[in-house]
């Protein structure tokens, strides 16, 4: 490039999203990942309450995947909000009841919007000031944490133009330099801390997820906090027998969880189904303010995951839970 | 196929889409409603090899009915016997590479055009707007996909002169090229809008009544549009639900009936004619 | 954005390259995909005879994974070869031997530089003009082809900028609207056809690559037609059994060649080790100007890879190949 | 740790690499010739928590030794019983997020700000022009991972002042700067060039010897370089290789020679000193 003659020019930057966006800086993640990430094989295995108390601050941007129906970090999720963090900025694509639950736990008090049930009290909540909301959609949450977990500044895409999310947004139209037309940017997205429930780990944080998703790796590789919680630890051994199955590797992960059922009330596909009871409850709960009174039942009147499933759940309930998934195909490497 | 004598307004909706899936083609179901019970409900009768993908990187699934309450997706017995398994990207990059023939999608309010909100009635940010769920999948079903068949209500609060936000694109602002000057793909719109009552496609990117259920008349869809859409020469009529459709969407797809108990009409023939009632 | 009120303004275009490239047109590869690929579940099961001369036409830019040496698809390199097609650009990255195979067999006339031998011939045919060459990185044309199997035009890089490659290339410097830092943009990358070796296919298309690679899955989304070789065609039965096994679905596959020892000379990890007899003689050939003499043997003296393996290696070879492919350990699903 | 008695050339600057692994630190291995086997090397006898990566995604193997001739890459012995397998973006983009300490490879020129030149020697596209073969991964690791080492020849063609052609890049012009106007990642760079003379690192973005093996005098490492290196206030000696070392790499790595029997020097003792005579 030293010998290039080209005159500058310039790009049209043709309309700009005037929402708020968490800050892009990839050379400030490289930094973060060259100063916080380990890169031995050191053992990350710990209490829920010991990875929530290291690696979630207050303020952080917080990125869950999927949700709280469908193998999502609950036990991880119930455990911030036991420990009462504060103005947490949550990436709420794909999601039916959390943000609802995070806001009205008091832990969140800003969402980037994909998709998320906007009850009564989450409708209030917008309005008292209480909830932010930034508009995007599923796919373009998902492709914002695809660029950062590229490490890059933005990427192109071919939806979102046009809409007036992307006014609420921090996306920018631009004249394409290749084709002439015009192309949609969108801001990385680089959470500060992701929580994310795996099939299997081992103890290094390499993990497995079986199934379909929603932005699993890209949440691991994106985030500068990484916190697994797994169904199942395994032996390194066994990731060794078949890398193929590993879906995150050790290097991105800071914390892993031992969790079986941890994403009760939720379903873990080809493990077990979801408790419909439960579910339910979560819903009515979040649709009629009485969010406290399920929080003060499965989140505050408990110390633990453990202790939750001891006391509300119970043995038979979960093998119920185990038989009622009759689906195993490919859910095991 | 037997005429049924007895089905409510959101069977008839989904027993319309179903008719409408094709062989051969690719469809992109947002969201685990109507639009997949549709879609299953077609490839079930009338489209076999019809292939669809949900949101969360199904690909061409044979799903184990009934699905568990709300877990449409992300759950084993959606993603069952699948050709391939992915994420949220692989259905939305395969969307922007044009695999997607068509998209089916519900949502809240419509506009001439064709502009879709799933966000929120009454001005954005003010103190009296209701907020909504956002676009989700629908934004990049409506940008990406070839065709897009929007499934919703008749109703006048629904079918406006323009939508209170814009979550996911139609032709914006109806003028020739908004949607590329948008950065959106080529060749891609809305293309149909089916309610309990009716059928709409667009002329020159604007919404146009081409057909009706039997039970309600042109002027009983008009005074269920608060903008009124134009007129196709000659609207045709639709055949009502059939006891095979109908019968295969209770028993075998939405057997709990959280989809098709929704509110609504319910519509009964009475020995000459259909008659609807709202229940 | 029917309401943004942002003025135009514009961004800073600090370099560009000047090397020719494919062409950029997003719209172009979706009405391609639109007109021509099978959405429904139809056999294409072929000969390699018939797909090559389906598929692969005179001055098609064509993408190969991973190269000659590598489970690359040899035997329908073979029968490009063998056909005589002409003037193909190729996609030159992570190859030894492929591009001065090519050039001195008389199909290609271009090709974009990641890596490739340039031996003695190949330098020959570079300063005669029967070669053109465009600079890039191997990572950099993988980038390239994940932008093209996204549907996008470009994609930002964090390398490549400050090289010379650079100048040769269709490589642009901005000023990132979102960091105010320059960075790179390369141009996607929607080759005509792709040629890919996998592990396992089934008549549709939906094709499994166990191992390592370097970008099968993205030349097969990226490009316009594309011909899967298969070691072995297996049940669509087993395909839905294991579905997170599958790295290319069939709607993307034009045509599928069953191939049990399709990347003969080179290796197909976890099934049969290379023939290092051949590895050394393809590379003595394209070493010293012996081309000729090896296609002889190889190409133009058999009528199709059976008869090549029929007449030039036998069964006993093939059985000591598979059998010093000692580990299998994660290539089977 | 015996010294050794007779070695070669790249036996001597794999050694020298070998040494500098360190533990807890993760490494892309260019290719699969001197780079990678240093980089085994050192796991093997100094740092066996050091991690690499390959060029086709391979994460952290342990592979099974000696590979099949030329198979380092894509192959079941170079990827045994890692702990992700990967694809070529998986290693460039994790070296792009600033997961890859360190990067080594090697190179046919470097010129004084540690650009790396593997296109062509001669004024590229004339008619004298020799091509090569390319940066292949050696750009993206020069660009993104946090140091790199880079290991060549001694010769005096090999060291210049500014190469014939930037296939990777180094400090570009040498002002400050300069990389990240070019748009690559802050707070990288050459940090060590190694031959099998001697040592380089960087002060100021420019070249400079730091140390040389017993077997060479400072006079001769600089006879060897077309343009002249700074020198550092004090030039190290470098240990030769250990009986221990060139066991491994003979026996159970290189086994066939194919990198270590390469062209060069070899060096013996004496009795009294190390002597070496070109073969």
């Amino acid at each position: 490039m030293t010998t290039a003659a080209t005159p500058a020019a310039s790009i049209e930057l043709l309309a700009e999203g005037q929402g708020a966006y968490h800050p892009v800086d990839p050379d400030g993640f490289r930094a973060w990942v060259r100063d916080n990430k380990t890169r031995s094989l050191t053992s990350k295995l710990m209490t829920a309450e010991e990875a929530v108390r290291r690696f979630v601050s207050d303020g952080d941007y917080l990125a869950y995947d999927c949700n709280y129906l469908m193998r999502g970090p609950n036990l991880l999720m119930h455990e911030i909000i036991r420990q009462k963090k504060q103005k947490l900025w949550l990436a709420g694509k794909f999601t039916y009841v959390d943000v609802a639950l995070l806001v009205a736990a008091g832990v969140a008090n800003r969402a980037d919007c994909g998709f998320f049930l906007a009850t009564p009290p989450l409708q209030h909540a917008i309005r008292e000031g209480r909830l932010e909301v930034f508009e995007y959609s599923n796919v373009v949450m998902t492709i914002r944490l695809q660029a950062g977990a590229m490490g890059l500044p933005f990427m192109p895409v071919r939806s979102f133009g046009g809409t007036q999310g992307f006014d609420h947004s921090g996306a920018k139209l631009i004249r394409d330099p290749y084709t002439g037309q015009p192309i949609t940017l969108i801001p990385a997205l680089n959470p500060d801390v992701a929580i994310i429930h795996v099939h299997q780990a081992d103890k290094y944080g390499n993990a497995r997820v079986f199934g379909t998703g929603v932005a699993h790796a890209e949440s691991a590789m994106a985030s500068r906090k990484v916190i697994i919680s797994a169904e199942e630890i395994i032996d390194t051994e066994e990731i060794r027998r078949d890398p193929g199955r590993t879906s995150i590797p050790f290097y991105a992960v800071d914390a892993v969880v031992e969790a079986p059922f941890g994403t009760y009330p939720g379903n873990c596909p080809g493990v077990y189904a979801s408790d419909p009871a439960v579910v339910f409850e979560v819903f009515r709960a979040i649709s009629s303010n009485a969010v406290n009174d399920y929080l003060d039942k499965w989140v505050y009147g408990v110390s633990s995951h453990e202790e939750l499933l001891e006391r509300h759940v119970g043995e038979a309930k979960m093998r119920e839970l185990r038989e009622r998934e009759v689906i195993r195909e490919g859910y095991r490497a | 196929m037997t005429r049924a004598d007895a089905f409510n307004d959101r069977e008839v909706m989904m027993c319309t889409v179903a008719r409408m899936v094709e062989d051969g083609r690719t469809y992109w179901a947002a969201g685990g409603g109507t639009p997949l019970y549709s879609i299953l409900l077609g490839k079930r009768l009338y489209a076999p090899e019809a292939q669809y993908v949900t949101e969360d990187g199904v690909i061409a699934p044979e799903p184990m009915l009934p699905y568990e309450p709300m877990m449409t997706m992300v759950a084993s017995r959606a993603a069952y016997r699948a050709l391939s398994w992915g994420t949220m990207n692989t259905a939305g990059i395969h969307a922007q590479l044009g695999f997607m023939d068509y998209g089916v999608l519900n949502t809240l309010q419509v506009d001439q055009h064709g502009n879709i909100n799933s966000t929120c009635l009454g001005e954005y940010g003010s103190d009296t707007a209701r907020r909504f769920g956002g676009p989700g999948g629908a934004d990049t079903i409506a940008a990406c996909c070839w065709r897009t068949i929007l499934m919703t209500d008749q109703d006048r609060r629904k079918f406006v002169r323009q939508v209170d936000f814009i979550s996911s694109p139609g032709f914006l602002d109806g003028t020739v090229g908004a949607r590329e000057r948008a950065g959106l793909p080529r060749d891609t719109g809305p293309w149909r809008v089916v309610t309990p009552w009716a059928m709409y496609d667009y002329e020159e990117r604007r919404l146009r009544l081409i057909a009706r259920v039997p039970w309600v008349t042109v002027q009983e869809i008009l005074d269920e549009c608060e903008w009124k859409p134009l007129l196709a020469p000659e609207i045709a009529v639709l055949e009502p639900p059939t006891e095979e459709e109908l019968l295969i969407l209770r028993s075998e797809l939405d057997v709990r009936g959280q989809t098709t108990d929704a509110a609504g009409g319910w519509v009964t023939w009475d020995g000459e004619k259909y008659v609807r009632q709202v229940v």
